[in-house]
């Protein structure tokens, strides 16, 4: 059976599904953010994919500003963890409510 | 010549050097150099400028520096002008001498008050040189200013540096009263001047002063009727007598000599007084052409002379004496450009500076010998223990008194004959002034260096001791501040040289002004007549038809006769001065109480200030106190009726306020709190819960398609 | 053929690994799992020709990103699990829910589309003037994405800037 | 499939094998030439000089009980040194051994960046074998030997940048050829580059004066304090298989690969009856050698020195390198 671009859509989908999974479900905020990696990473494989499909480098050009700007979001976003850490002594988002109101 | 704008600023740079930083950070020596090598510097710039101006075919130079006011349509009699102010700078016959003697004068008082003050404390010493420098800088812009405007700024800024220096001792009170009484009665005339310029820009359309005279010399002569140029020329005089201390505007220069010595001598006798008969001879064509005003200008200044004389005879103030043969002099000064001499005028202005100069730095020589007693009956003999102050003081009341071949006689001969060209009443006034100057003048010689001395005895010297000694110690004393007097001393070298100069100037400086009698006989003209000219006369085609009886000459004879008698009546008042002074004392005594009745009124000064004070100060302050009656219960009335209607209506807005509108927004305050207790339940906080809202979003629109793709 | 073993092995490798990452008790095993996602991702590449991102996923995902979140997960070393303190309000099983039937309805999606218009029309690359995958992508990205490349750079520099001033204690 | 597949299998054994044998005799020579520095013998019981030794060694270590502490991640703790091993393994596929493809396994075009990123793997080894051991020393270790890794890393790659901008291409292959082609080794165009992989190479195969990580007068040991036996083994195989692959990498890119000296001088034609793979592994054993002889000679830096040099020193001048590099280039 030949491989189609469907097929990696349909991977690309399961892994952005479990990627949302992981940001709905679980409590440490650490692991919401390796789950928002799963659903970049997914969403690179649809581009790799189709750019093959199409012939066309354009969709990989953006495969690298993703990752560009996952680089930047994980230094922030880590950052910021850990500037909460410091004050908070938690990881836990449902105890990040202090903006709350 | 172009470099002519360094000459005020230089000194305004010391003066700025000095006021800025030297008050705090700067010893007495560096300050005393930067005012005096600033002053040094305009006098060197000076010197070169007048050279250059010598050597010049045109003999008029202007330097503009920048635009201070930008051209401004203003309304004049000719429609719109534009009302422009430039830096602008003029150096021409009249200013290049003015220059001479400020940046001259100035220079040699700097050198004198650097020891003269030196009794003084740091910052006062630092401030006195500041204020000194700072007068300069304005004088100078008063004398090289181009127009109206510039030299209005130098006119303020003498009158402030005046006011600041009249009142340098401001502990004391009358020092501060001085200077206050100086300001407000500058005040007056100031206020005439200003009115002026607005006159003259209002008639003329430009004020500067070349363009000024042009357009003034052809309008006709008023000699009949009271015109535009006549009412321009009288304000513009009463600016002058209030400077230049005339009637009835002199009483402040009197008072003046509260400030120290060097100031007296520089601002109220040799630079600042006469910028009012500098304004009028800068003036001239417009004054040539108002002929009524310029009676005026001559009634003025001999009444002026005359009267000032008169208080001088019985004053024992030695600065007093000074003062009021200063206001005398400006007087002659007055009066010659009032009958047309306007280089004679000119002419004796620079003469008075140099041996007015030199009798007051010799008064506050001897004043400071005398531990600062200022009272000539105090005084007598100082010839023994300051020679050299003895000799130059000598000189210069020889000048001042009219003896032939000394400045004074030149000049004041000049303008007595002038005078009696114009009009013998006025000569006559003028020679019994100058009779009367030659009585107080050596009146005051007499009592100070002749006869015994009537001073307060001193601690341990001998009585006549070598001048050299008190020289030496002069030197020390000015350092302590519990300064212990050790007798009359002679001051010290660096107050005598510019004494001993101020001598040598008041001996030759009339030889530029030979009057022709002389000047034909010996085959030299009257340089400075010849050479001020350009600056008083513009080529005016009506004055040239008018002007046969003001350029008409004398004949030697007569001439030679009129110099005979003023010099005749100079040595009878030098000789009644010496019979009443040094021959017989008792008999001025004796004089004194025969005519008891004529002495109290010159001794209290004609009553002028007391009459002044009873009418002008007391209407003023009674017209005050009416006013503040009138403020206090009529407009304060009002004001408070306001205040108390105004609360009154802002009560009933309150209460309208706190139960009607504010009612209304808590109402709505109020609506809002409680529905929000409602949708509040779904601000969890909860992040996740958000992202499963945008999830949810996604998925209906995902749905959506699905819907419309299948179903549809 | 040996696309498709090759194509299935990663497929199951990479969302088994992921499922790992998303239910893992322990925070360094999600991580290590995470990084095995991501070298299954990048082999995804090879097969899919794209070598230079293959190589950089490994260089910035796998030797950056996740080392990263490696120091952080032991910075963050807890005495309590951060998964004990739970909100009553939270709408987890919900989302999951969601989640599954949004994966269904874009498979759905997917499936469909493919088998209604089984070839799609492909638009042919502009001829580039150098060969090969690292080589093109060179010149894509510093001609027509000239800018955005520049502009990601300085995004980089930005994030830097502000991950150093948040993590520093005391500036 | 007896190219694509057998081939390459049997290349990889033979390599593979090569490479552990190499690693032993590289303790040896270690140990040897660390004596000598210090006016010892070294081992010389086991074989004749004991040459043996480096059999010994490993037979000890395959023997020896393999513990794993009562608190340890155990799945971590078995991962990490594989971990470790893996990457340092993995990149000997595209160095290249020789000028024939019979002595190199793969040249793909991408191969200087394949080894990079492949090195920033074996990082996880080391910082997970650091916090499975569950120890405080080990931990720290592994932080600090991460830290240092990652910064050299980015040393390393951005000098390496200005390699590939002189070069022009990234397979390693045809990197040799370009030095070929120009007559000039490219250590001697970009002697700072080299330097600075050089002093990068150490610090990124924890060597002295950069052995931070398993320092053991302040770490007791390093992050491998909790392993014996064959993992630890392991460590120490994945260790000298870094060192190895740094000294190729060292000399393929600067000192010509397999390439004789002056390969543009046909004077010295002659050389080439030397069989290339000759040239390149003499020229490996020099820098090993140098290698040996800077951790015998220097002493160990202290942690905040180390990176401060990495930061402060090393990367700017790693990123000046390239801006002159590139400049030069567009010049040219």
């Amino acid at each position: 059976m030949e491989i189609t671009p469907a097929h990696y859509t349909v991977l690309s989908a399961a892994l952005f599904t479990i990627g949302v999974i992981g940001v709905l479900v679980r409590r440490n905020i650490i692991i919401i953010f390796m789950a928002i990696e799963l659903m970049l990473n997914a969403v690179n494989i649809n581009l790799v994919a189709h750019a093959q499909q199409v012939e066309n480098l354009v969709g990989q050009v953006f495969v690298v500003f993703v990752i560009a700007v996952a680089a930047a979001e994980a230094a922030v976003g880590l950052g910021i963890i850990l500037a909460f850490y410091r004050n908070k002594e938690t990881v836990n988002i449902d105890e990040m409510n202090v903006m709350r109101w | 010549m172009d470099l002519i704008w360094l000459i005020p600023v230089l000194p305004g740079i010391g003066a700025a050097l000095n006021g800025l930083l030297g008050i705090r950070y700067f010893s007495k020596p560096v300050a005393a150099a930067i005012a005096c090598a600033t002053m040094g510097g305009a006098l060197l710039l000076s010197i070169f400028a007048f050279a250059q101006l010598l050597g010049a075919e045109h003999r008029e130079h202007v330097v503009t520096l920048a635009h201070w006011i930008p051209p401004i349509p203003l309304q004049t009699v000719d429609g719109l002008g534009a009302f422009e102010a430039p830096w602008a700078f003029r150096l021409d016959p009249l200013s290049g001498m003015m220059i001479l003697i400020v940046s001259g004068i100035g220079f040699l008082i700097h050198l004198y008050s650097s020891s003269y003050m030196d009794h003084e404390p740091r910052g006062g010493y630092v401030r006195f040189f500041c204020y000194l420098n700072l007068f300069c800088f304005f004088m100078l812009t008063l004398v090289l200013g181009s127009t109206f405007l510039v030299m209005f700024v130098g006119w303020e800024g003498v009158g402030l540096c005046s006011y600041l220096l009249i009142g340098f001792w401001y502990h004391k009170k009358s020092a501060a009263d001085a200077g206050k009484k100086a300001f407000v009665v500058n005040r007056v005339g100031d206020f005439g001047f200003v009115l002026g310029v607005f006159l003259i820009f209002f008639t003329f359309g430009t004020i500067d002063f070349r363009e000024v005279a042009e357009a003034a010399s052809q309008m006709p002569v008023e000699s009949a009727a009271f015109g535009v140029l006549s009412t321009i020329c009288l304000l513009l005089f009463v600016g002058a007598v209030g400077k230049s201390a005339q009637i009835p505007l002199y009483v402040w220069l009197p008072d003046a000599m509260e400030g120290p010595t060097p100031v007296s001598a520089l601002i109220h006798a040799a630079t600042m007084v006469t910028a009012g008969v500098y304004m009028v001879g800068r003036n001239a064509v417009l004054f040539s052409h108002a002929p009524m005003v310029m009676t005026i200008v001559a009634v003025v200044g001999g009444v002026t002379a005359l009267m000032a004389a008169t208080i001088g005879l019985v004053q024992t103030d030695i600065k007093k004496v000074l003062a009021y043969s200063t206001v005398s002099q400006l007087g002659y000064m007055f009066l010659a450009t009032g009958v047309g001499a306007f280089g004679a005028g000119a002419f004796h202005l620079m003469t008075h500076a140099f041996f007015k100069a030199l009798l007051f730095l010799g008064s506050g020589s001897v004043i400071h010998a005398m531990n600062d007693e200022q009272d000539m009956q105090k005084m007598g003999n100082m010839k023994l223990y300051m020679p050299t102050t003895f000799i130059t003081m000598f000189v210069g009341a020889l000048a001042i008194a009219g003896v032939p071949g000394l400045s004074g006689f030149f000049s004041k001969d000049e303008i007595l004959a002038k005078t009696f060209v114009a009009s013998p009443w006025l000569w006559g006034l003028a020679v019994v002034t100058a009779g009367m100057t030659a009585f107080y003048m050596f009146r005051l010689i007499f009592m100070t260096f002749f006869g015994e001395y009537r001073g307060p005895k001193w601690g341990g010297d001998a009585e006549g001791q070598a001048d050299g000694d008190h020289a030496a110690a002069a030197d020390d004393h000015g350092h302590d501040g519990a300064h212990v007097w050790h007798g009359p001393h002679e001051s010290p070298k660096l107050m005598t040289v510019p004494l001993m100069i101020l001598a040598v100037g008041a001996a030759v400086a009339g030889y530029v002004g030979i009057p022709p009698i002389i000047g034909d006989f010996v085959g030299v003209g009257n340089a400075i007549e010849h050479f001020l000219e350009p600056s008083f006369v513009a080529e005016s085609a009506a004055l040239a038809e008018e002007g046969e009886h003001a350029v008409a000459h004398l004949s030697h004879v007569v001439e030679f006769g009129l110099m005979a008698f003023s010099v005749l009546i100079a040595g009878l008042g030098i000789a009644l001065a010496y019979h009443l002074y040094v021959r017989r004392p008792k008999r001025a005594v004796e004089l004194a109480e025969n005519w008891a009745g004529a002495h109290r009124v010159l001794t209290n000064k004609y009553y002028v200030d007391e009459a002044y004070n009873s009418t002008v100060i007391k209407g003023t302050m009674g017209s005050a106190r009416g006013l503040w009656a009138v403020d206090r219960n009529v407009v304060d009335g009002a004001v408070n009726g306001a205040g108390w209607l105004t609360r009154a209506l802002s009560w009933v807005s309150h209460v309208l306020d706190k139960y009607v509108v504010d009612g209304l927004v808590n109402l709505a305050a109020w609506i809002c709190a409680e529905g929000s207790y409602i949708f509040r339940r779904g601000q969890t906080g909860l992040i996740q819960n958000y992202a499963v809202a945008t999830l949810f979003g996604v998925f209906a629109c995902a749905t959506a398609f699905l819907v419309v793709r299948f179903m549809g | 053929m040996a696309e498709t073993i090759v194509f299935y092995t990663l497929s199951v490798l990479i969302l088994g690994l992921a499922i790992l990452v998303v239910t893992a008790k322990n925070a360094v095993h999600s991580v290590v799992a995470l990084v095995m996602t991501f070298l299954c991702v990048a082999a995804l590449y090879v097969v899919l020709e794209a070598e230079f991102l293959a190589v950089i996923q490994i260089l910035v995902y796998a030797g950056g990103i996740v080392v990263l979140y490696l120091f952080v997960v032991m910075l963050v070393n807890l005495g309590r699990s951060p998964e004990e303190h739970q909100d009553p309000r939270r709408l987890s099983v919900f989302g999951l829910g969601l989640a599954g039937a949004m994966l269904l309805e874009v498979a759905g999606i997917v499936v469909y589309s493919y088998n209604r218009s089984a070839s799609t029309v492909t638009a042919p690359a502009a001829a580039s003037p150098v060969q090969g995958n690292t080589q093109e992508l060179g010149w894509l990205l510093y001609t027509d994405y000239l800018i955005p490349f520049e502009l990601a750079s300085v995004l980089l520099l930005v994030a830097m800037v502000g991950a150093i001033v948040l993590a520093k204690r005391d500036l | 499939m007896l190219d694509t597949v057998f081939w390459p299998l049997v290349k990889i054994v033979v390599l593979l094998n090569a490479v552990m044998i190499s690693v032993t005799f590289m303790t040896l020579l270690e140990r040897k030439v660390i004596a000598w520095a210090q006016s010892r013998l070294g081992p010389m019981r086991v074989g004749p000089y004991g040459v043996l030794q480096a059999f010994a060694d490993p037979i000890k270590l395959m023997t020896k009980e393999d513990i794993t502490p009562a608190n340890a991640d155990k799945m971590m703790f078995t991962l990490a040194p594989i971990l470790s091993l893996v990457p340092a393994f993995v990149v000997f596929a595209v160095i290249p051994f020789g000028d024939d493809p019979l002595y190199y396994v793969a040249d793909i075009n991408v191969g200087l960046l394949f080894l990079i990123s492949v090195t920033s793997i074996g990082v996880y080894g080391i910082i997970l074998a650091g916090w499975a051991s569950n120890s405080k020393y080990p931990l720290l270790a592994g932080l600090r030997a991460s830290a240092q890794l990652i910064s050299y890393e980015i040393a390393v790659t951005m000098t390496l940048v200005s390699v590939i901008l002189t070069a022009g291409t990234l397979s390693m292959v045809e990197i040799v050829e370009a030095q070929r082609e120009t007559g000039w080794w490219i250590g001697f165009i970009q002697p700072v580059a080299f330097v600075l992989v050089l002093i990068g190479g150490l610090a990124e195969t924890n060597r002295a004066p950069f052995d931070m990580p398993e320092a053991e007068q302040e770490l007791t040991g390093g992050f491998h304090t909790e392993y014996s036996g064959m993992r630890f083994g392991l460590f120490f195989l994945a260790e000298y298989a870094n060192m190895i692959v740094i000294s190729a990498v060292v000399v393929v890119l600067f000192w010509g690969g397999w390439l004789r000296p002056f390969p543009s001088v046909g004077a010295l034609a002659l050389l080439d009856y030397i069989p290339s793979w000759i040239w390149m592994f003499s020229k490996m054993f020099l820098v090993l050698y140098l290698f040996i002889w800077i951790r015998a000679t220097l002493p160990r830096y202290r942690y905040d020195q180390l990176m401060r040099i990495g930061w402060k020193v090393l990367i700017p001048i790693a990123i000046a390198n390239v801006v002159i590099t590139a400049v030069v280039k567009v010049l040219l």
